[in-house]
């Protein structure tokens, strides 16, 4: 992945890298101020929200940008985990070090997983993620000596520095990491990686007429993902304290990329408001709601399984574009007055096998957007 | 997922000088709301114990599970309606993890961090608990009865964490020790769970069964599990085997038994506690005998698949009304929890939900009117093996043993037996067949249980 | 030898059951180019009402159809209300619409029924049919199976091959602009495909419950499998769905049978692979349309 | 007899239609010319409902058309064939024929009609049983034509018939046109950018330019007019 990065990294113009190398140092300064005032547990879910952030982020250039439907991450994000798990166990070397290893690890099995995967449509390559990541937490259950079985890997927190609570220590390298991806991911798409996605997503034929070597630019936004939900991994088992199969469910894969389209596919802003829909909407908003309404308790469970549901059904249809696309229609129509283009909205991806002209005439693709981190 | 919810009746007489001795210290401390001086604890007040659990409420593992806390819940509110435990009321805040361990880390945390409790008692799972095991030790908050029977509950490491249920290898040690003494000779095939649960069972019925009497290991995945699992029974069969053994869930109990009766295959079913008890399995079984113009009310009539089977039990059998547990069982459930009560009546989860819930009363009794977490773990340690509970085998907690019941009888499902009547049907009862046994999940002997099972406390009995 | 074929026939009934859950799918991917899938959520919800009319003494058959007719409205109320205002919309969206719909109806299903297993009647016996003086891993209830999976089969085919409603249902899905324009009321067709669909759902539903263990969340692996099949047999393949059921259901039952059953899920996967390498529409994808 | 008067079609702040008015006889060819982005589609799209008019109105045989849904449109005798024809590439040439006379005839009516268009086009039935993906581009010109026809319409609304086919093939097009309309009972319009020959076979046109009628003269005269084909027409 890092190899595939560099070159767009050397020809990237001077701008947008300031640009959201400020954001970032922004986004570090908010997040410290934010940290140090949460509560104990708030702070754990801060971090819960940095994780889940970058795993959306990936799947965000994937799906959002590139229009490749994985409900798959989930898999890579037991990947990054089981590796950083397995480096824990065998070997004390330092947390920079597994975590890159983590990435390279899920990288090389994103890789493996694209050559095949790239190479189909929409739904059918729907259907192979979602197998991908029923089956692949398997792996973990036949070899349960090597993984751990039902107890899992047990990992350790960090070492802090100083005084700094070891919890608070790690929320921040969760947070850290996550901005930092952010960044990396903003400056892939604004350079002519991210153009590249974006043409073949739009259309394929086109694209490759333009010069854009199709296959490859598909393969590189897999693997792209699929690192980005390695690292995610690695970080989210290092909060849990262990690594285990229960932990990577099909319901995770499904719940990262409803985050991506509540939150706004195909923006890397959208990608935070998808984590924190991941990591409140189903087990703490809901469960709030279903007890307000004072059912028994079984009855409450289920009520608050309920209200995710309807949560997502009616975001979808009062607000196709997710929180990011709802939030900048707002802004247009605060600022401009009925004369630019409608916002952000239309993710051509092809899981429909309906002519795209029909698309391309009825409205505008406003994906300028997902170049930058504003 | 994978935790033993059983009995069986046996002698009940004595040991009540100690029951009574114990017990009568609830209604001791039932009157008793004075506040204790001692330096605040997290969770308790001078008349509040607030504690959590994470259980799967929804989802695929929710499914008879989700009937254990509430039924835990009904023993807090007997308790609360005559004073608490020494003036102290309990709150039981048991919330939904869907058996994700990544829910059940998030939810913990919450419950200690942001709720305050006390303790983590009666969590249920071995992935889910294993998940926050170390983060509840590291918090110094007691991870009590956890509902697994994994070896893994006992580790120095881990000093706040028990368990409760044997351990699924004493389960397959005392099936495997029946097996080798009656069926000698006889091939024997198994049917296990891909993971802790049925390793272990099996783990323990290798180490009684000698392994040239094994002629089949079959296995299947919980978390795969959709339909029949005809490949595995017809291999079974094709290997001939005579005795067959199932470490299974119940839901996997039914669909093992759903194939074994297509093809015609009758072995000497010998199945795990965790997925024999009648009133669970049997309604799963209705389907084979029920046909076109059949309806559910037929249900009974099905269980007839599991008639003949062996299986083991560590607690009352739910069929047996002279028990006095049984009684108090059925009493507490009607008034304290009765949407339980009309919805599933007296099974084999909330008879186990039950008796969890009278072991921690008794654990808080153990540990005084000033009640610390640190305390509430060493009463557990030093007096543990006298608390009063329907097991019929004692609690064995120590220092160093944080299992809890490290026993069970064999019982046989019996057509002829008492049946246990539940609202969902009528299923067919028990009868002891040998037992109950102690042994411990190590390398030690099995041995006969010659003392006496506990009587419940007369308050408890009398007021319920 | 005898095993073989026991794991072959359990194979068979499995991959029927995949079967009728993918033509589900299949019907609903032809008319409206959408995976549903709250596809079996919905079955769920069917044969959850006809357990509760069972329940109230009325015989099987009559619940039978009850269920079936659940589904007629069912589908056509989803459509309406839940996927036409998402049907022109990025397709993404369509499929949030349904997960969010699998978890709305599981949560429903559980407030309303609980969440216990339960049994679930068959329409046959599920004794194995003699076959000399053996019992065969194949029932009287899986031969009930392999008849309704294919009357649904030869059905859906006459009716998008024969007749003018199909002709219309297909033009609705493949091209809506310009069926319209032919006088074809599409909007009608898809929800009409929808209601279709979820009948094909429902019965499914009565097939799988019985050989299942009956909860809320019982069609959620088969829903992963049926999906599976579907996109080996191809997306718009009704006979596809069937080929791509069996194939799933052999494949599923040969690795559990030799190599153990926690590789299925492994092994699916790496059938699914080979398949969509040498096919990448599947088994039986239809010459594809040019796509600009 | 098609009256059209002040219609006005807007997508969001952009008005594509300002009030434009035109009629066209019965039976004769009108072709509407003019640049890219003047309007021509739109006004077919809003003839046959797929747009909706802001304002304005459309008459056909004394009938209101707008405000109508689309089905209903073409059960008043409207044919839209769209730019590119639209046929359905997934099905055979047989079954897109069918479907554009299912809402109107029986099974037997049916296949009558369908026989009448072969003649009509007889490279369609010789591949009757082909899918039409397979077609060249000017068989699925044909192909689509003749599926508008299969109903009999009274108003048949061309769009680009000629985009993209070679001159040879688009002279040929022109000249089934020009037959079909002789019959008398068929009015059509003709949305053409190669005006020449549109023109050619037209009685009557329109131009459009920026959503408004430039012009609106016998087609001898527009074909005569140097200015008016040098500035809008581009030949």
């Amino acid at each position: 992945m890092i190899k595939l990065r560099l070159p767009g990294w050397a020809r990237l113009p001077r701008q947008p890298l300031l640009r959201h190398l400020l954001f970032g140092a922004v986004g570090v300064a908010f997040f410290y101020v934010l940290s140090i005032s949460l509560s104990d547990f708030n702070d754990f879910q801060l971090g819960e929200v940095g994780v889940y952030a970058i795993a959306i982020a990936g799947l965000s250039v994937l799906t959002g940008v590139n229009g490749q439907i994985s409900l798959g991450q989930g898999a890579f994000l037991a990947v990054g985990a089981y590796t950083l798990g397995e480096l824990e166990v065998h070997q004390s070397i330092n947390l920079v070090l597994q975590l890159l290893i983590a990435v390279a690890v899920s990288a090389l099995v994103g890789l493996i997983i694209a050559v095949p995967a790239t190479r189909l449509r929409g739904p059918y390559l729907a259907g192979m993620t979602l197998l991908l990541a029923l089956a692949l937490p398997f792996l973990s259950d036949k070899y349960s000596s090597f993984f751990g079985g039902d107890q899992g890997l047990i990992t350790l927190p960090p070492n802090a520095p100083g005084s700094i609570d070891p919890q608070r220590w790690l929320t921040w390298i969760q947070l850290f990491c996550a901005l930092l991806v952010v960044v990396l991911l903003a400056n892939v798409l604004s350079s002519r990686f991210g153009r590249s996605f974006r043409a073949v997503r739009d259309n394929e034929v086109a694209a490759s007429l333009a010069g854009v070597h199709v296959a490859r630019t598909k393969v590189i936004a897999f693997v792209i993902s699929s690192a980005c939900a390695g690292l995610a991994g690695a970080l989210l088992v290092l909060s849990t304290g262990v690594v285990n199969t229960g932990e990577f469910p099909l319901s995770l894969s499904i719940y990262l990329l409803a985050g991506m389209v509540l939150g706004g596919a195909g923006t890397l802003t959208g990608a935070w408001w998808g984590a924190i829909l991941v990591v409140y909407l189903p087990n703490q908003w809901s469960q709030s709601i279903a007890n307000a309404f004072h059912a028994n308790h079984l009855v409450g469970a289920n009520l608050a399984v309920i209200i995710f549901g309807a949560v997502l059904i009616v975001v979808m249809l009062a607000a196709p574009a997710g929180v990011q696309g709802g939030l900048r229609w707002l802004g247009h129509r605060l600022v401009t007055v009925s004369t630019g283009p409608k916002p952000a909205g239309n993710i051509s991806v092809t899981l429909q096998d309906q002519p795209v002209s029909k698309q391309d005439r009825d409205g505008p693709e406003s994906d300028r957007a997902a170049t930058s981190i504003d | 997922m994978r935790l033993t919810s059983r009995r069986r009746a046996f002698g009940w007489a004595g040991r009540s000088a100690i029951a009574t001795t114990i017990l009568a210290m609830v209604a001791a401390g039932l009157g008793w709301s004075g506040s204790a001086g001692a330096a605040p604890t997290t969770g308790v007040t001078s008349n509040s114990i607030t504690i959590g659990a994470t259980v799967p409420l929804t989802g695929a593992a929710a499914p008879g599970y989700d009937e254990i806390a509430p039924a835990m819940n009904a023993v807090f509110q007997w308790v609360n309606a005559h004073g608490g435990v020494y003036g102290r009321k309990i709150h039981y805040d048991y919330v939904d993890d869907g058996y994700n361990p990544s829910n059940t880390t998030t939810q913990t945390r919450k419950l200690v961090l942001q709720n305050q409790i006390f303790a983590d008692v009666g969590s249920l799972g071995t992935p889910t608990q294993a998940s926050v095991q170390a983060f509840l030790n590291a918090e110094k908050v007691p991870q009590l009865f956890v509902e697994s029977g994994c070896n893994c509950w006992t580790n120095p490491k881990y000093p706040y964490t028990t368990g409760w249920q044997p351990p699924y290898t004493v389960d397959g040690k005392i099936l495997g020790l029946y097996i080798k003494q009656h069926f000698a000779g006889k091939k024997v095939g198994y049917l296990s769970q891909d993971d802790e649960f049925g390793q272990d069972v099996v783990k323990g019925l290798d180490m009684e069964i000698p392994s040239s009497q094994v002629v089949s290991r079959q296995t299947y995945d919980v978390a795969t599990l959709s339909g029949p699992l005809t490949t595995q029974m017809s291999a079974l069969q094709a290997a001939g085997a005579q005795v067959v053994v199932l470490a299974t869930v119940p839901a996997a109990t039914a669909l093992a038994l759903l194939p074994a009766a297509e093809i015609g295959y009758k072995p000497q079913f010998v199945i795990d506690a965790v997925g024999a008890d009648p009133p669970t399995v049997g309604p799963l079984l209705s389907s084979f005998t029920s046909q076109g113009g059949g309806s559910s009310s037929q249900a009974s009539a099905a269980v007839g698949l599991l008639d003949g089977a062996i299986t083991n039990a560590y607690l009352p059998a739910e069929n047996d009304s002279s028990n006095p547990w049984i009684a108090v069982d059925r009493k507490l459930l009607q008034k304290y929890a009765p949407d339980i009560w009309s919805k599933y009546g007296l099974d084999g989860n909330t008879e186990y939900g039950l008796a969890l819930g009278y072991t921690f009363v008794q654990a808080l009794q153990a540990a005084g009117k000033n009640l610390t977490r640190q305390g509430l773990v060493n009463a557990i340690a030093r007096s543990g093996k006298k608390f009063v509970t329907p097991g019929l085998v004692p609690l064995s907690y120590t220092s160093n043993v944080h299992f809890g019941y490290e026993g069970d009888s064999v019982v046989q499902i019996s057509p002829s037996a008492t049946p246990i009547v539940t609202p969902t049907g009528s299923f067919p009862g028990e009868t002891t067949l040998a037992g109950p046994f102690v042994t411990s999940p190590g390398k030690g002997p099995v041995k006969k249980y010659t003392g006496k099972a506990s009587l419940p406390p007369r308050e408890l009995s009398s007021t319920a | 030898m005898r095993l073989f074929w026991n794991i072959t026939l359990g194979g068979v009934s499995e991959g029927l059951i995949f079967a009728s859950v993918a033509l589900g799918l299949v019907l609903i991917f032809r008319a409206t180019n959408i995976i549903n899938f709250a596809q079996g959520a919905m079955a769920m919800l069917t044969t959850f009402i006809a357990f509760s009319v069972l329940g109230k003494g009325v015989g099987y058959w009559p619940a039978f159809v009850v269920a079936l007719a659940c589904g007629l409205v069912l589908g056509g109320v989803v459509q309406l209300v839940l996927i036409r205002p998402v049907q022109n919309k990025p397709p993404l969206n369509a499929v949030i619409v349904t997960f969010g719909l699998l978890i709305l109806l599981e949560g429903l299903a559980g407030a309303i029924w609980g969440n216990s297993n339960r049994g679930f009647p068959a329409a046959f016996s599920q004794s194995g049919l003699v076959v000399g003086h053996t019992s065969i891993a194949f029932s009287h209830f899986d031969v009930f199976i392999v008849v309704a999976v294919l009357a649904l089969v030869v059905l859906v085919a006459l009716l998008f091959r024969f007749t003018t409603l199909g002709l219309r249902m297909r033009a609705a899905a493949f091209a809506p602009e310009a069926a319209r324009l032919l006088g074809v009321r599409v909007s009608w067709l898809l929800t009409l495909g929808w209601s279709f669909a979820a009948v094909a759902g429902a019965l499914a539903g009565l097939l799988v419950a019985p050989t299942s263990v009956f909860s809320p969340t019982f069609m959620d692996l088969i829903l992963v499998y049926a999906f599976t099949a579907a996109v080996i047999g191809g997306l718009d393949s009704p006979l596809g769905a069937v080929i791509g059921g069996l194939v799933t259901g052999l494949a599923l039952a040969y690795v559990g049978g030799y190599l153990g059953g926690a590789l299925e899920p492994i092994g699916a996967l790496v059938m699914l692979i080979v398949v969509l390498m040498i096919r990448p529409e599947g088994l039986f994808a239809r010459p594809t349309a040019r796509r600009v | 007899m098609l009256e059209i008067s002040e219609l006005s079609v807007s997508f969001g702040a952009v008005s594509a239609l300002k009030g434009v008015s035109l009629e066209a006889r019965q039976g004769s060819i009108t072709a509407v010319l003019g640049a890219n982005g003047a309007g021509k589609t739109t006004l077919l799209r809003a003839i046959s409902g797929l747009v909706k008019a802001q304002s304005g109105s459309v008459r056909f045989s004394d009938r209101e058309l707008v405000g109508l849904p689309v089905e209903r449109i073409v059960r008043a005798g409207v044919s839209h064939v769209p730019e590119g024809g639209s046929v359905i590439a997934e099905m055979t040439v047989a079954e897109n024929l069918q479907l554009g006379a299912v809402w109107r005839y029986g099974r037997r009516d049916r296949l009558r009609r369908i026989a009448e268009i072969y003649e009509i086009f007889p490279a369609l039935a010789t591949r009757a049983k082909q899918h039409a993906s397979t077609l060249s581009g000017g068989e699925r010109q044909m192909l689509a034509i003749g599926r508008a026809l299969v109903s009999r319409p009274s108003l048949l609304l061309l769009d680009e018939p000629s985009l993209g086919l070679a001159p040879l093939v688009t002279a040929g097009l022109m000249a089934v046109l020009a037959d079909l309309s002789k019959g008398g009972d068929i009015t059509t319009l003709l949305v053409e950018q190669n005006a020449r020959s549109a023109l050619s076979i037209a009685s009557w046109a329109v131009v459009l330019n920026l959503g408004s009628v430039v012009v609106s003269d016998t087609a001898a005269a527009i074909a005569d007019d140097a200015d008016l084909r040098h500035h809008f027409l581009g030949f």
